[in-house]
């Protein structure tokens, strides 16, 4: 049970980690941006619980809005450049955090013990769960709050207008522009949420895996990130999901007993799931089809 | 959303189906579960750890099993070796589904020390602790050399050699064998927690405690207390450091000629030791004495970079020098595998986990596992010394840092030889 | 004044050292640049092509020990079949402007490649072959490393020749056609597939002697490599100027000499921010990069 | 109330509009023809801002527009349609319509928040009306993509109208469709008039242009060489040898 809740826990954190790429990628934007907020976020909430004893919910809700303010300072600047040179300012960008953190070095002494972000060493003992009894289901819970109410409110952007903005944005620039769209301004905004619920994330996630270093934000986390919307499809907020469960559930966890061959098996599906389904595995193909088997 | 539910159960169902089927092995067994780094850059750890623990468990069985606490004897069972793949998430995913879906009485794995920093993080804290609620499962793993990890749990236990005696003795002997030998330098890399705090923490100090003479950049006081001028070391040596994934070492060694020192540390893992080494070797940097990390006392070594690692002299927890440890070699070169100090503590391991379970009289079956799991941990925590492959492992109780025998071993004509034993 | 002296020897020669070096990013950043020319799609998995063919070069060192050179030959041959199968497999059956579903592919496909070299090799280092592994000329203060002096030569001729390739030749004519139209391109009867997949095995030769070339310089292969390599690769290409192939040169050395000087006056752990820093340079005062192509209408 | 002052505009070697002045009356339906590669289009992009003019100065309602990025020059109530058609294929007919509510009455009238994500009565009952203009009410929910050309051209011009503009600029919108089509498009063109919106025409089809504008400007290597009602350009002879030699057997 408490496998499968964890399992759970981990999905819902990459959910958001893919929905914060999601919104801006709907702009037709590729940042690989996201590793860098989820970086901020995770430790800014562990260094709260853990050096400055906050509760849990203030110390993640302050990482996120870190992490969004630092998305909106970024915003500005990246997304003069678009394509492939966004992608390589972005990865730039979270490279840039990722040594920041690599170089960070708090430590505090807390009754005989050091504690805090030790450098290349990492950040460890962040035990908030643990330390106050939450079992493993009450985290979930907890988890999972955050995760629906993220998915509910991208749901609804993205069914009102200012998601068919976002795509329109996506799909036509010059023509957004000109029935008054003020393009930076929707990039800018998109990519602020995106470093909102990347933050949120990371929040979560420090405390899940109870330590960090610099190794867990490679350039990998940012292709992950926007992996999950590309995977699942850029229709509805449940492709992310889709696909997180495709690579979290059934690629690394499901495919255990493959062994050796579990990852060579992870790099051929998603060669292969791209090569049949470019649009996404929810995409509206595969929506028509459930839509028919519903109602069957 | 019917199709999530579906896809959902589509992908449980493969999880149910990767989750060892312990259940269907009527006589009663003793079972445990490792896993390691079987896929990625790390992947040999795995391997050979996997190779180690599977051997020695069926040493075990050959010799009879393992005395339950019903006095019957039962086989030792390794019921899956699972990939950690040496990442945080993974690795405590395994744990959790260890600890909750298998009967193993205990897990065993892994190598990588930050790996171990997170999976003991999830673990209980204190036993006796009951408002803690993290994962009360034993863990023994092999090597997780990184100092201090000890303390994080105490349901965690390592089976690692204590660098710090280790590099102590080692520099103490140096001395006294290379007197000529008086000045030294070095280098490590800065992104690999272990290596980078091992060299700055323990491998210099120690050096400067038996008076050699640093003349890399000028640094206020190191050694010889542990860590003294460890800051300032860090600070000053910046540029002669590297990472595990450079190319090019040209201007650390430069650094490093110039200071033209007798003796040279080069703190990394094979990947960059290498790369640097063999710089060394076309810049014609030719120390007396060149000393590695731990970690590079192995196979990988020999693969990379035989003849410029020629002459490296590396402190050791595994070496064939006594009959049990060539059998054991022997028997697991066999398995495909090579002993080396990580994958020697898995083999020592499966010993450990046989004692234990006849002190603590375990019962093993599944309406006793979460007492056998308490049991086990208190016997294997009672353990203060086990005979090991190369010689007597001990642990200190209070701090829970393992004590293990080490030897001194040195690359001559492209083979590991052991060049000192200071136990004998 | 001699520690003057000094420091400027050291740092000459530092600056040295890291151009020389530079000239292997610059190939793998042609590579990208050639890619992204052709159908302004990333090739994430192209840095892994690249070090895999040095892996199959280094295999047949091992098992028939062949001469250097032929080590260099099959490593730049088999990653020029690495390019045209990531192309088929990767980029082929994907819609021409799904650029996200290609990237998302190749990304796959470096973790194939990466997993398959691990499966081979245990992710153990390997020793690969140095060129003449004594060539160190001692000239004054200065120490050149004469594999380096070769590697920076190979480096210039292959970029002579392509650029002759895609200049001088009919078929560097369709490449470029269906880089600039490939509507008009295929109107002109260029089989745009044909033509991709060439491109694809052009960079992949080149791809094939960078690693080749790193791989030599280093003195040893592991897959740890494939990643900076790749992120140094693409900030080269921007650097450069999309599309730009001297740009990706003079870039790829620029950076390596830039970065090797930091290394020697700043240390390891703020060496890479500082070609970061180097980067957003670029993106703010010369977004389109060293020899920026001039801005099309819309 | 648009005021084009000695506009020019090359492209490199390429003099795509050259000192060009024009001035539109406020309730107009302004022609401007001219054989291709005249500059007409160029004219439009530099009036919406998506050229900077490289002399001269456009003014709107007496205040320049100069260095206005498109979308404010949107706010003050300049609309376009293209030449090749550029709707947005993978949103629905109504969203294609809801994208474009960016006038500033709109923003007044609604908050911001529910502006971008509500759907207040008054903008469904807004969006209806542009469906009923353009009659493709019953084709609402369908993707813009699946529609016809002539359906996407009407949608286009409904989507344009949408964001309530003073000045519409239509880039050939005649341009592929038969004689009925015309002739509907037409009658729209005029009912658009009908509630005070200023119009700028740019069209080959000589039967559309002569039949519906006020005034009509003729452009030939990027400057006008004639300007008037339909009668006299028709009657101009310059006209007639730069272009209704053209038209004729059109």
């Amino acid at each position: 049970m408490d496998f499968y809740l964890n399992l759970i826990n981990t999905i819902g954190i990459h959910t958001m980690l893919g929905l914060s790429a999601y919104l801006l990628l709907q702009t037709g934007q590729l940042s690989l941006a996201q590793a860098g907020f989820f970086a901020v976020g995770s430790y800014t909430a562990a260094i709260l619980t853990v050096i400055f004893q906050w509760n849990i919910i203030p110390a993640v809700l302050a990482a996120m809005f870190l992490a969004g303010f630092l998305a909106f300072l970024v915003g500005f600047p990246a997304l003069r450049v678009k394509g492939l040179t966004l992608v390589v300012a972005t990865i730039a960008f979270s490279e840039f955090v990722r040594m920041f953190f690599y170089n960070l070095k708090w430590r505090v002494t807390r009754n005989g013990e050091e504690i805090g972000p030790d450098g290349t060493m990492g950040f460890a003992e962040i035990r908030y769960f643990s330390d106050n009894g939450w079992s493993n289901l009450e985290v979930t819970f907890f988890l999972w709050t955050f995760v629906i109410i993220v998915m509910g409110i991208v749901w609804w952007s993205d069914n009102s207008r200012s998601g068919a903005v976002l795509r329109a944005v996506g799909e036509d620039e010059l023509a957004a522009s000109s029935v008054g769209i003020n393009l930076t301004v929707i990039k800018v905004s998109a990519m602020t949420a995106g470093g909102f619920i990347a933050g949120l994330s990371g929040g979560l996630y420090a405390h899940q895996v109870t330590s960090l270093d610099h190794h867990s934000f490679t350039v990998l986390l940012g292709t992950f990130a926007i992996a999950y919307p590309i995977l699942g499809g850029l229709s509805n907020v449940f492709g992310t999901l889709v696909a997180v469960i495709f690579i979290q559930g059934l690629l690394v966890e499901g495919l255990r007993f493959l062994g050796d061959w579990r990852m060579i098996l992870f790099g051929l599906l998603i060669v292969l799931a791209m090569n049949f389904k470019p649009l996404g595995l929810f995409d509206k193909h595969t929506i028509g089809i459930i839509k028919r088997v519903i109602r069957v | 959303m019917k199709h999530l539910s579906k896809l959902m159960g589509a992908s449980l169902l493969l999880i149910a189906l990767s989750i060892p089927q312990s259940a269907i092995y009527a006589a009663p067994s003793l079972k445990v579960l490792g896993w390691g780094a079987k896929s990625g850059p790390l992947k040999s750890f795995g391997v050979n750890s996997e190779a180690a623990l599977r051997s020695a468990v069926a040493e075990i069985n050959s010799a009879g099993g393992v005395r339950m606490g019903d006095g019957s004897m039962a086989p030792m069972e390794v019921i899956g070796y699972e990939d950690s793949a040496c990442k945080k998430d993974e690795a405590i995913a395994i744990l959790r589904k260890t600890a909750s879906t298998t009967d193993a009485i205990v897990g065993m794995g892994t190598t990588c020390s930050g790996v171990c920093q997170a999976m003991f993080g999830v673990l209980q804290k204190k036993v006796e602790d009951t408002s803690d609620s993290g994962v009360q499962m034993p863990i023994l793993a092999d090597t997780c050399i990184r100092p201090g990890l000890a303390k994080i749990s105490e349901w965690s236990f390592r089976n690692v050699p204590n660098e710090i005696t280790m590099y102590d003795e080692l520099f103490k002997w140096l001395r006294t064998a290379y007197p000529n030998v008086k000045t030294f330098t070095g280098g490590s890399e800065t992104d690999q927690g272990h290596s980078f705090i091992t060299y700055t923490a323990i491998i210099v100090q120690m050096a400067v405690k038996h008076g050699f003479e640093w003349v890399g950049p000028a640094v206020p006081a190191l050694g010889p207390k542990v860590k003294q001028g460890m800051k300032e070391l860090q600070a000053a040596a910046k540029s002669q450091h590297w990472l595990m994934g450079d190319t090019n070492y040209t201007v650390q060694a430069r650094k490093i000629k110039k200071q033209n020192a007798d003796m040279i540390l080069v703190a990394s893992h094979p990947f960059s030791a290498c790369g640097f080494m063999k710089e060394m070797k076309r810049q014609r940097i030719k120390p007396k004495l060149l000393v590695g990390l731990t970690s590079s006392a192995s196979q990988e070594t020999l693969n990379g970079c035989m003849s410029a690692a020629e002459g490296i002299i590396i402190p050791t927890g595994f070496a064939p020098i006594t009959p049990e440890a060539k059998k054991a070699n022997n028997i697991v070169s066999k398995a495909g595998g090579f002993l080396d100090l990580h994958s020697s503590a898995a083999w020592e391991n499966a010993y450990l986990v046989k004692r234990a379970v006849e002190r603590a009289a375990i019962m093993g079956r599944p309406d006793t596992l979460q007492q056998d799991r308490r049991n086990f941990r208190n016997a294997l925590a009672s353990i203060s010394s086990q005979k090991g492959l190369i010689g007597p492992l001990t642990r200190d109780g209070s701090t829970g840092e393992a004590e293990k025998p080490y030897v001194y071993v040195q690359v001559v004509n492209g083979k590991w030889k052991v060049i000192h034993d200071p136990n004998s | 004044m001699e520690d003057f002296l000094y420091e400027v020897v050291e740092i000459t020669q530092t600056i040295w050292d890291g151009v020389l070096f530079g000239s292997t990013y610059a190939l793998i950043g042609i590579g990208f640049t050639l890619i992204f020319g052709a159908m302004g799609k990333l090739n994430m998995a192209y840095a892994g092509a690249a070090i895999a063919g040095a892996y199959v070069g280094l295999a047949v060192s091992m098992f028939f020990d062949a001469p250097i050179i032929l080590v260099f030959a099959v490593s730049a041959l088999v990653s020029t079949l690495m390019g045209y199968i990531v192309y088929q497999t990767c980029f082929r059956f994907i819609p021409t402007h799904n650029h996200l579903a290609a990237l998302m592919a190749s990304v796959g496909g470096l973790f194939l490649i990466d997993e398959v070299i691990v499966l081979a090799t245990r992710g153990s280092p390997m020793n690969f072959p140095a060129l003449f592994e004594d060539a160190y000329f001692e000239i004054g203060p200065f120490g050149i490393r004469g594999d380096l002096i070769f590697v920076f030569f190979i480096g210039l001729v292959s970029t002579v020749v392509l650029l002759y390739v895609l200049f001088k030749t009919r078929l560097g004519m369709a490449t470029r056609a269906v880089a600039q139209q490939d509507v008009a391109a295929q109107l002109c009867g260029i089989n745009i597939h044909r033509t991709n997949s060439i491109t694809f095995s052009i960079a992949g030769l080149l791809g094939g002697i960078a690693g080749a070339m790193t791989a030599a310089a280093v003195g040893v292969l592991s897959p740890v490599i494939i990643l900076p390599l790749t992120i140094k690769g693409l900030i080269v290409t921007v650097i450069g100027g999309l599309g730009s192939i001297p740009g990706a040169i003079i870039a790829g050395l620029f950076v390596g000499g830039f970065e090797n000087l930091f290394l020697y006056v700043r240390g390891i752990d703020e060496r890479d921010m500082y070609v970061v820093a180097l980067l957003f340079i670029f993106l703010v005062f010369r977004p389109n990069g060293l020899f920026s192509k001039t801005i099309n209408r819309d | 109330m648009l005021k084009i002052k000695s506009i020019s505009k090359h492209f490199g070697g390429v003099k795509a509009l050259n000192g060009l002045d024009l001035e539109v009356g406020e309730g107009d339906i302004f022609g401007i023809i001219g054989p291709n590669g005249s500059g007409k289009s160029t004219l439009i992009n530099v009036i919406c801002g998506i050229y900077r003019p490289t002399k001269g100065d456009v003014t709107f309602h007496g205040q320049t527009l100069s260095g206005k990025p498109t979308h404010q020059r949107l706010k003050t109530g300049i609309a376009r349609t293209f030449q090749n058609i550029r709707l947005f294929p993978n949103l629905t007919v109504w969203q294609n319509l809801w994208v474009a509510r960016n006038s500033v009455e709109d923003i007044k009238t609604e908050s911001s928040f529910y502006r971008w994500f509500g759907k207040s009565i008054i903008v469904k009952k807004e969006i209806e009306e542009m469906l009923e203009f353009s009659n493709l009410e019953n084709r609402a929910d369908e993707l813009a993509s699946s529609l016809a050309f002539g359906e996407q051209r009407r949608l286009e011009l409904a989507r344009a109208v949408a964001t309530k503009p003073r000045l519409l600029l239509l880039d050939e919108p005649a341009a592929g469709m038969n004689k009925d089509e015309i002739r509907d498009l037409d009658s729209r063109i005029r009912s658009l008039q009908l509630q005070g919106i200023t119009i700028i025409l740019i069209e080959h089809v000589m039967e559309l242009v002569m039949g519906v504008t006020d005034r009509i400007a003729v452009l030939n290597f990027g400057s006008k060489i004639a300007e008037g009602n339909p009668q006299e350009i028709q009657k101009n002879e310059a006209v007639q040898e730069a272009y209704l030699g053209y038209s004729e057997d059109d």
